[in-house]
């Protein structure tokens, strides 16, 4: 195993691009780190890019905030501006491992990781936010939603890697929240995950919303027909249970050690419900 | 011994808090822990394990590893002697596999090398055919008649005939007439229950370091709950004599029971003979959870009959264990402990042990009485409710008192349950309101504690300080309590006390710290030692005074003449009487050693409130007390720590830790992150409520409390659980699908 | 595989080390510059016994690279204490018996302290959340979480 | 004489009784004279067995005296964690 840090996105693309044999990202090192110890991935490459210029660091850009790679899940919950405008992709975020972990995991990592339970992912895809993909053919653009494949897969290509994350500006009145359910407070990864974004008028009845699971299919994945379910009402009874309907109806989860399918899929409707109160709540509107 | 007259004594030092003697130590990171040593010259090893639940060994194949470079030594099956004793023999098999593998993660060779990185690539050279056999890690399928056998030719002969060759041993206890107990109740419940084998789940890994040279003397330093344990076990596996072979405990990383046996160090002192260089092994978290000792599993019915005013009739429970691949008594003390906290007139236990393919089974904190008494204790709850009664009074009305006899068989002498129970009943949470979907559950529970082997020197040093030398890696905080009873009995002060943890060539056998024995048994040796140490230090001053031994009594650390008679000379301290030793007939230093008996048995009642998530089954632990009688608490802040301790393990046996097999045999979760140990957010405070009442079998009036407290929580959060959603569950842990699953059953 | 030379700062002072590139902080600490305060409990960050701070943020040293610690500063449990001087946290676990068996106590001491530099005086409930990934199986925590809230008033009031 | 109640499991080795009578001073003695009457317990007290005299329990010393009124209780030898 080789261990680099090049000088440049570029270097660090080529570099990626030309090795034939097997290669990692390390910028928190969570993952990775665990992956190699336990023998599941016997890495020939590694590249560290975090002291890479702009890898480390959040700035504003068109009324939201554009964040480096190497962000750790500590450093993102320091920052006031990202935290008032997508709590909920903070809070999850902020759910991955322990105050250690939070010390050096990055939501890209967690992205890339490909884990269908991974905690930062349904709030970035709730928000809709993407990712800036750096590669041998240079740099380009994705909704986040796109990236996971499947179960530690990515729809990145040979040599790719992701070296930031946009979270958009939004409308005034909005709000986002993620929930998960675990069986301890804290230490576990998710058994079931949800997170949505929305939006009320001033009459406090939802104009807009995205509503994202996690641990219910092999990817964490978008589910419009729970949006849907509450577009359109102030989340009255009826729409919180069409809203569980939705969500529960969407899932596609599997029997493991972390939960049966019976459970993950009502407790992924229960999730939907609780965090689009919390979203309303941010956002201002009642039900 | 007997007790003191306490009743009047008052302590100086012992109920105190003084700090631990070993605590810069620890919190400055310098205390050395089993894999903190290293030596010149080190090898570093690393163990390869069997892939399968059970298969024949056809061959190794360890050529191609010797031969990498950096390679020093390659043992497997065959560099070890059978042994002719079962007992020894199954260790042995169990640290290195020799004909077939009998679990996931069962040792099959291990290879020591320059580096970890060679080490573990040797391993990958190592040619190993399998042929794989049927397997059975369930209890209850391994009991039938048609399950795979785990070992033939096993079963004691206690074992009914016609049972499946998986049983290895039966018991029966109680007395009394069962049939006329229960046919004298108006209310009967028969539940069946489960619970999951559960790991120590103690921070430290094994690690050991282990040097021994062509001359057959060897030297290990190891991490462990009993030093002279390993040094006689090692020395039969090897085949070398005891004396030539000196085990230090290194600091302990918790044990609580997991810890009283051998797993790597066997392995690690045959290749350090092979090799001729020391050679370490650590192993890591998922070794820790593969191949060492979980606790049983369990299958449980149990039948009880009960009166409309709450008076129990009678008592019945079939246990069925499971301490893996090799044959465990366990059951035993499960089966004498189930109904221990009752007087009953008409009470049976059988038990079972069955094989399985999972690895051997390790102590685990009064084993086999929690998953006993779990049973046991949620079937009087569920009468309780039906019939109406509060827990508490019911349990008054039928607890085990002095002169109960016990349903193991003895008579009760004198006891704390009734104290416990009526401080529980008197203590401000067992009235506190509770909400909607909360429940408050309790539950009482015991165990024996244990004495044994012990020895303790106690030395007195010229310029006035003691010494202690004994022989139990300090778990705990026991060199805190025995430097406390040395001080107590010698009247100086403590911090001029050192106790020390000896090698095994410094000291006389000690028995593994188990069975809540040290505080008890140490302490007794150490206040037998000072008393020996205070004889001759009253015959020296005797002697200077020019007057008789019998004329000299010790009092507040100095020996002073018996009686105006005596004659009239000024006191004369431990440091005078030490100071002028060498002039007197020289060095100074008390001994005992003996095999302590009249542990006093312990009980403890715990109380938890619960709130249940009714959409999700998530169950939140609100508050909880720990009620226990230590008899006499040395050091009141450690005796505390047991208690919150214990409850913590068993509050995460009830809520979420399991072993998890799945269907090709193989563990599922060995690791922290899918075997959920309790977080400090999940928890609330821990209260504790240590009463006293004094054994009868120690001068201080010290009882073992280390063991008791993880029995009560499985019971009590059961109960808890089942009053907050008025749905009982049978299996633990009690997981939330499991809870969601009862909830959603109508 | 070809090592790595990196230069570092451990407890303020510079040290040195080679180390394989797929080797761990953890194992550089122990086995290369003989710092054994921080422990392996779990080698996956589910334990915290190997916690230490990197450039000032609390890490478990088992997830850290060796190779990662070029140029930045590592602080472990072997510098809590100055000279014969114990942190007041150290103290307080002392005083507390906020240990038994002690293995889990450095990592547990080290979190506690980034915990107490960002926020001086948090609730009993910000301490149990902070220190949910320091696993402690002999205490059941509580003495643990007292023996913190009883140091940050002692710092405090200092 | 001294009447020794044994374990359940054990009664099929003293032709069903669940309370034995034998001539024993001690443990040691105890242990011998319940081999030698009941062949069937050898193998059990070979492994181990603790005594309970008057409650206590005793797990090896042999000359544990055992008084004429004493209650004598013979439990499986067991061990804590």
């Amino acid at each position: 195993m080789r261990f680099v840090r090049p000088e440049t996105l570029e270097e660090a693309a080529t570099l990626l691009g030309q090795e034939s044999g097997v290669t990692r990202i390390i910028s928190g090192g969570t993952d990775v780190m665990v992956q190699m110890r336990s023998g599941l991935v016997a890495p020939d490459l590694v590249v560290d890019l975090k002291h890479l210029t702009g890898l480390r660091s959040i700035t504003p850009e068109a009324g939201g905030f554009r964040i480096g790679a190497a962000v750790s899940g500590a450093q993102l919950g320091e920052h006031e501006g990202v935290c008032a405008l997508w709590p909920g992709v903070v809070e999850g975020v902020q759910l991955i491992g322990s105050t250690q972990v939070q010390g050096r995991a990055t939501m890209v990592g967690n992205l890339c990781n490909g884990s269908p339970a991974a905690d930062a992912v349904p709030g970035l895809v709730a928000a809709d936010a993407t990712v800036r993909i750096m590669g041998p053919n240079g740099s380009r653009d994705c909704p986040v939603a796109e990236i996971p494949a499947g179960p530690g897969r990515t729809t990145l290509g040979k040599g790719e890697f992701v070296t930031s994350v946009f979270l958009p500006a939004r409308p005034e009145r909005s709000g986002d929240a993620y929930l998960r359910f675990t069986p301890r407070t804290e230490m576990d990864i998710a058994v079931a995950a949800a997170a949505v974004s929305l939006t009320v008028d001033a009459k406090g009845v939802v104009t807009a919303a995205r509503v994202a699971l996690g641990a219910v299919a092999p990817t964490v994945m978008l589910v419009p027909e729970a949006a849907a379910a509450i577009i359109g009402t102030t989340l009255d009874d009826a729409a919180q249970a069409a809203l569980a309907a939705a969500a529960s109806a969407a899932c596609n989860p599997i029997d493991d050690k972390r939960g049966t399918i019976e459970f993950r899929t009502r407790v992924a409707g229960v999730l939907a419900r609780r965090a689009a109160l919390i979203a309303l709540a941010r956002a201002g509107g009642q039900n | 011994m007997a007790l003191d007259n306490t009743g009047q004594r008052v302590f100086k030092v012992v109920g105190t808090r003084p700090p631990r003697p070993d605590g810069v130590d620890k919190v400055t990171g310098r205390a050395l822990y089993g894999a903190d040593m290293s030596a010149p010259g080190m090898l570093v090893a690393h163990i390869l394990r069997s892939p399968h639940a059970h298969a024949e060994i056809v061959s190794i194949d360890t050529s191609a590893a010797e031969a990498l470079q950096g390679v020093k030594a390659v043992v497997t099956a065959a560099d070890f002697t059978p042994q002719e004793d079962e007992y020894l023999d199954d260790i042995l098999v169990n640290c290195l596999a020799r004909d077939k593998v009998l679990y996931d993660g069962h040792a099959v060779a291990a290879v020591a090398a320059t580096s970890a990185d060679v080490a573990k690539a040797a391993l990958k050279l190592i040619k190993v055919e399998y042929r794989k056999l049927p397997h059975v890690t369930d209890v209850d399928a391994a009991m039938r008649p048609d399950a795979p056998i785990v070992q033939s030719g096993r079963s004691l002969e206690t074992v009914p005939e016609g049972m499946s060759e998986n049983v290895t041993s039966h018991c029966e206890f109680g007395h009394g007439d069962l049939e006329a107990g229960f046919a004298k109740a108006d209310l009967i419940i028969e539940r069946s229950f489960t619970t999951a084998a559960t790991h120590q789940g103690y921070i430290e890994p094994h690690a050991c370091l282990a040097t021994m040279g062509a001359d057959g003397k060897g030297d290990l330093w190891c991490c462990t709950q009993g030093q002279y344990n390993v040094r006689s076990i090692c020395a039969d596996l090897l085949g070398i004599e005891a004396s030539q072979l000196r085990v230090t405990a290194s600091e302990i990383g918790g044990g609580f029971g997991g810890k009283t046996t051998v797993f790597i160090e066997p392995v690690a002192l045959a290749l350090s003979r092979k090799s001729g260089r020391p050679v370490k092994i650590v192993m890591s978290r998922s070794e820790v959870f593969l191949a060492t000792g979980p606790t049983v599993s369990s299958s449980t019915d149990v039948k009880i009959g009960m009166t409309k005013d709450g008076r129990i009739t009678a008592g019945q429970a079939h246990l069925r264990y499971s301490g893996g691949a090799f044959p465990c008594g366990t059951v035993d003390m499960g089966a004498q402990a189930a109904f221990a906290a009752y007087d009953l007139e008409a009470v049976q236990t059988l038990g079972w042990n069955a094989l399985t393919n999972r690895p051997k089974e390790a102590a685990y904190r009064a084993p086999g009485a929690p998953q006993a008494i779990y049973a046991v204790e949620s079937v009087v709850d569920e009468l309780c409710q039906q019939l109406g009664l509060d827990p508490l009074e019911v349990r008054l009305k039928n607890a085990a008192r002095k002169g109960t006899k016990s349903s193991y068989g003895p008579t009760f002498d004198d006891i704390g349950l009734m104290a416990t129970l009526e401080a529980a009943k008197a203590h401000p949470h067992y009235s506190a309101p509770l909400g909607e979907n909360q429940g408050r559950g309790l539950s009482a529970g015991f165990w024996f504690n244990f004495g044994g082997n012990t020895c303790v020197t106690l030395n007195v040093n010229t310029d006035g300080t003691v010494g202690i030398t004994e022989g139990n890696p300090d778990i705990g905080g026991s060199r805190a309590a025995i430097s406390q009873m040395a001080a107590e009995e010698l009247g100086i002060p403590y911090d001029k006390i050192r106790t020390i943890v000896a090698d095994t060539s410094s000291l006389g056998h000690n028995d593994v710290t188990d069975g809540s024995r040290v505080t008890f048994s140490v302490g007794l040796a150490t206040i037998k030692a000072a008393r020996d140490a205070i004889s001759k230090m009253c015959s020296r001053a005797a002697q200077i005074w020019g007057i008789d031994e019998e004329a000299v009594v010790w009092e507040d650390g100095a020996a002073c003449p018996a009686g105006p008679n005596a004659g009239k000379f000024p006191p004369m301290t431990l440091a005078e009487i030490a100071a002028v030793s060498f002039n007197t007939g020289g060095p100074i230093a008390g001994h005992y050693e003996f095999n302590a008996d009249g542990a006093g048995v312990s009980f403890g009642v715990h109380l938890v409130d619960v709130e249940v998530d009714r959409e999700t089954g998530g169950t939140k632990v609100l508050r909880y007390t720990v009620f226990q009688d230590a008899g006499k608490a040395v050091h009141p802040s450690y005796v505390e720590g047991q208690m919150q301790g214990g409850a913590v393990q068993g509050i995460g046996w009830a809520l979420n830790e399991e072993y998890i097999y799945g269907e090709d045999g193989r563990l599922q979760n060995p690791g922290f992150l899918d075997y959920r140990i309790p977080v400090a957010s999940d928890l609330p405070k821990i209260d504790t409520v240590i009463l006293e009442i004094p054994n009868p079998g120690h001068p201080y009036g010290v009882r073992g409390v280390g063991e008791t407290p993880i029995v009560p929580p499985l019971a009590a959060l059961s109960n808890a659980v089942s009053r907050a959603i008025g749905k009982r569950l049978h299996s633990l842990p009690m997981s939330p699908p499991r809870i969601l699953k009862a909830l959603s059953e109508a | 595989m070809k090592t790595i030379h990196v230069s570092t700062t451990v407890n303020g002072d510079a040290a040195e080390f080679i180390c394989g590139p797929d080797e761990s902080l953890l194992d550089v600490l122990r086995n290369r510059l003989g710092l054994t305060g921080a422990k392996e409990g779990c080698g996956t960050g589910d334990c915290g016994a190997c916690s230490v701070m990197l450039d000032g943020r609390l890490v478990c040293s088992c997830l850290v690279l060796g190779a990662e610690a070029e140029g930045v500063t590592v602080d472990t449990i072997e510098g809590l204490a100055e000279g014969d001087h114990l942190h007041p946290l150290q103290q307080s676990f002392i005083d507390h018996a906020a240990l038994q068996c002690g293995v889990c106590t450095p990592g547990i001491l080290v979190a506690a302290k980034a915990l107490l530099d960002r926020n001086p005086d948090p609730t009993e409930t910000e301490v149990r959340y902070w220190l949910a990934g320091n696993l402690c199986r002999c205490t059941g925590y509580d003495k643990i979480i007292h023996a913190v809230m009883d140091a940050a008033k002692t710092m405090r009031a200092a | 004489m001294v009447a020794v109640v044994i374990w359940g499991s054990l009664r099929r080795f003293t032709d069903g009784q669940g309370e034995v009578e034998v001539e024993a001073r001690n443990f040691k003695e105890l242990m011998e004279a319940l081999s030698a009457r009941y062949p069937g317990l050898k193998p059990q007290i070979e492994r181990g067995v603790s005594l309970a005299l008057d409650g206590r329990i005793y797990r090896e010393a042999w000359f544990t005296e055992i008084g004429p009124d004493s209650e004598v209780v013979l439990m499986p030898y067991m061990a804590g964690g």
